[in-house]
């Protein structure tokens, strides 16, 4: 039993990080949608008649 | 497994005689069939031979932490793994960080650099710094080394990160004790790098935080990466002083530092070999065969 | 230990139902960002000297 619990240990720790990447990948996308949204904003403003309005998902 | 540790590994009989290399793939076969595998006795066996290609890469990922001591968890932590890579990877292709043409060296540049929250924003990028440089260049080298990519990311990742762990502060005072080592080998060619005001420019960095990556090719590097892996840094200390042994005549006939410092940044690739077995001699003359790793 | 390793079985499918849930969250960002820049680059095209070269992160 104490090797199974090691061997598990070591499986959720495998597990856990490759949570955490997952994790690190969200606030990265993110942090570029964010950019993005601000980007095409500020095109809109300079094309006001373009096709682009910002969609907001609303 | 044998009650003596000891007993796997070959006889100074043997090591006469020359049976090394098959009695040294046998006794690694039987290690690595423990389950769980016992580190302490892989490191000491990378401590002591040289791992035999067939086995390195797995060894390395074991010694490294890539996979559990549990042979059992290897498939599920090695899927775990791949799901990592594959994440990180796709991510970095959808915020064009990376794509289709990067070199992969490059993309596993940003891939750790997104793991240690170290990703430039789009707006910051600027050519990569020193740091960087070290990492494309052991990437580079593993990647010879190394054939599954990913496999390769995370054997450098983990290399990298295990050797700022382990050594990070004794890397500093490795020059000081390549200088000592050469003293007690050749005090004439110590006179000279100091006299001739070479001594404090040679090439630590490549020797020292690259760990030769770049210096010697694959075939060589490998066996000074089993040892660095296995736990010690001492070992690149003698790789260095065997390297000044080595090309003592031609060091000697040159008098002005830069030449010194230019010759030892691209030394000839044909011997490279040699000079690594007689590094790891060396190595083991002045700090003794490990029964333990170091 | 046997409730050792119950509890480790029982983190490891937490761990993994996390991870899962995170992926999911990953997959609609990128669909997201795929989006953003594909508007973009339409709007470059129709401003060619406005601010509005991607961004290509490189």
């Amino acid at each position: 039993f104490l090797e199974d619990v090691k061997c598990q240990a070591a499986e959720l720790q495998a597990s856990d990080g490759r949570y955490q990447a997952q994790q690190r990948i969200t606030q990265l996308l993110q942090i570029e949608i964010l950019q993005l949204y601000s980007k095409v904003e500020m095109e809109a403003i300079l094309v006001p008649d373009g096709p682009s309005q910002t969609c907001t998902n609303e | 497994m044998a009650d003596d540790p000891q007993r796997n590994f070959r006889s100074a009989y043997y090591e006469k005689v020359g049976f090394r290399g098959v009695e040294e793939k046998k006794s690694l076969e039987i290690l690595l069939k423990d389950n769980p595998l016992d580190l302490e006795k892989l490191s000491t066996f990378s401590q002591r031979f040289p791992l035999p290609s067939m086995y390195r890469v797995h060894v390395w990922k074991v010694l490294l932490g890539i996979l559990p001591p549990h042979s059992d968890s290897h498939s599920l932590v090695g899927s775990y793994r791949k799901e990592q890579y594959q994440d990180i990877m796709e991510a970095l292709e959808v915020m064009r960080f990376i794509k289709s043409s990067t070199p992969s060296t490059h993309v596993y540049l940003r891939m750790f650099q997104l793991e240690s929250h170290m990703l430039p924003r789009c707006s910051e990028i600027s050519p990569p710094d020193q740091e960087n440089e070290d990492f494309l260049s052991i990437s580079q080298a593993m990647e010879e080394i190394v054939e599954d990519s990913v496999d390769c990311y995370w054997l450098i990742k983990s290399f990298i990160s295990q050797f700022h762990t382990k050594f990070g502060d004794s890397v500093p005072h490795l020059p000081k004790s390549l200088e000592h080592f050469l003293s007690q080998e050749e005090p004439g060619l110590l006179s000279h790098l100091k006299n001739s005001g070479a001594l404090a420019q040679l090439p630590y960095h490549l020797w020292f935080r690259r760990c030769f990556a770049g210096v010697l090719p694959e075939s060589s590097l490998q066996r000074v990466w089993d040892k660095v892996i296995s736990g010690s840094c001492k070992i690149l200390v003698f790789v260095a002083l065997e390297i000044l042994l080595s090309y003592k005549i031609m060091l000697l006939g040159i008098s002005r530092p830069e030449g010194i410092v230019k010759f030892l940044c691209n030394i000839p690739q044909e011997n490279t070999d040699a000079i690594v077995t007689k590094a790891i001699d060396l190595w083991h003359k002045y700090c003794g065969t490990p029964i333990h790793a170091m």
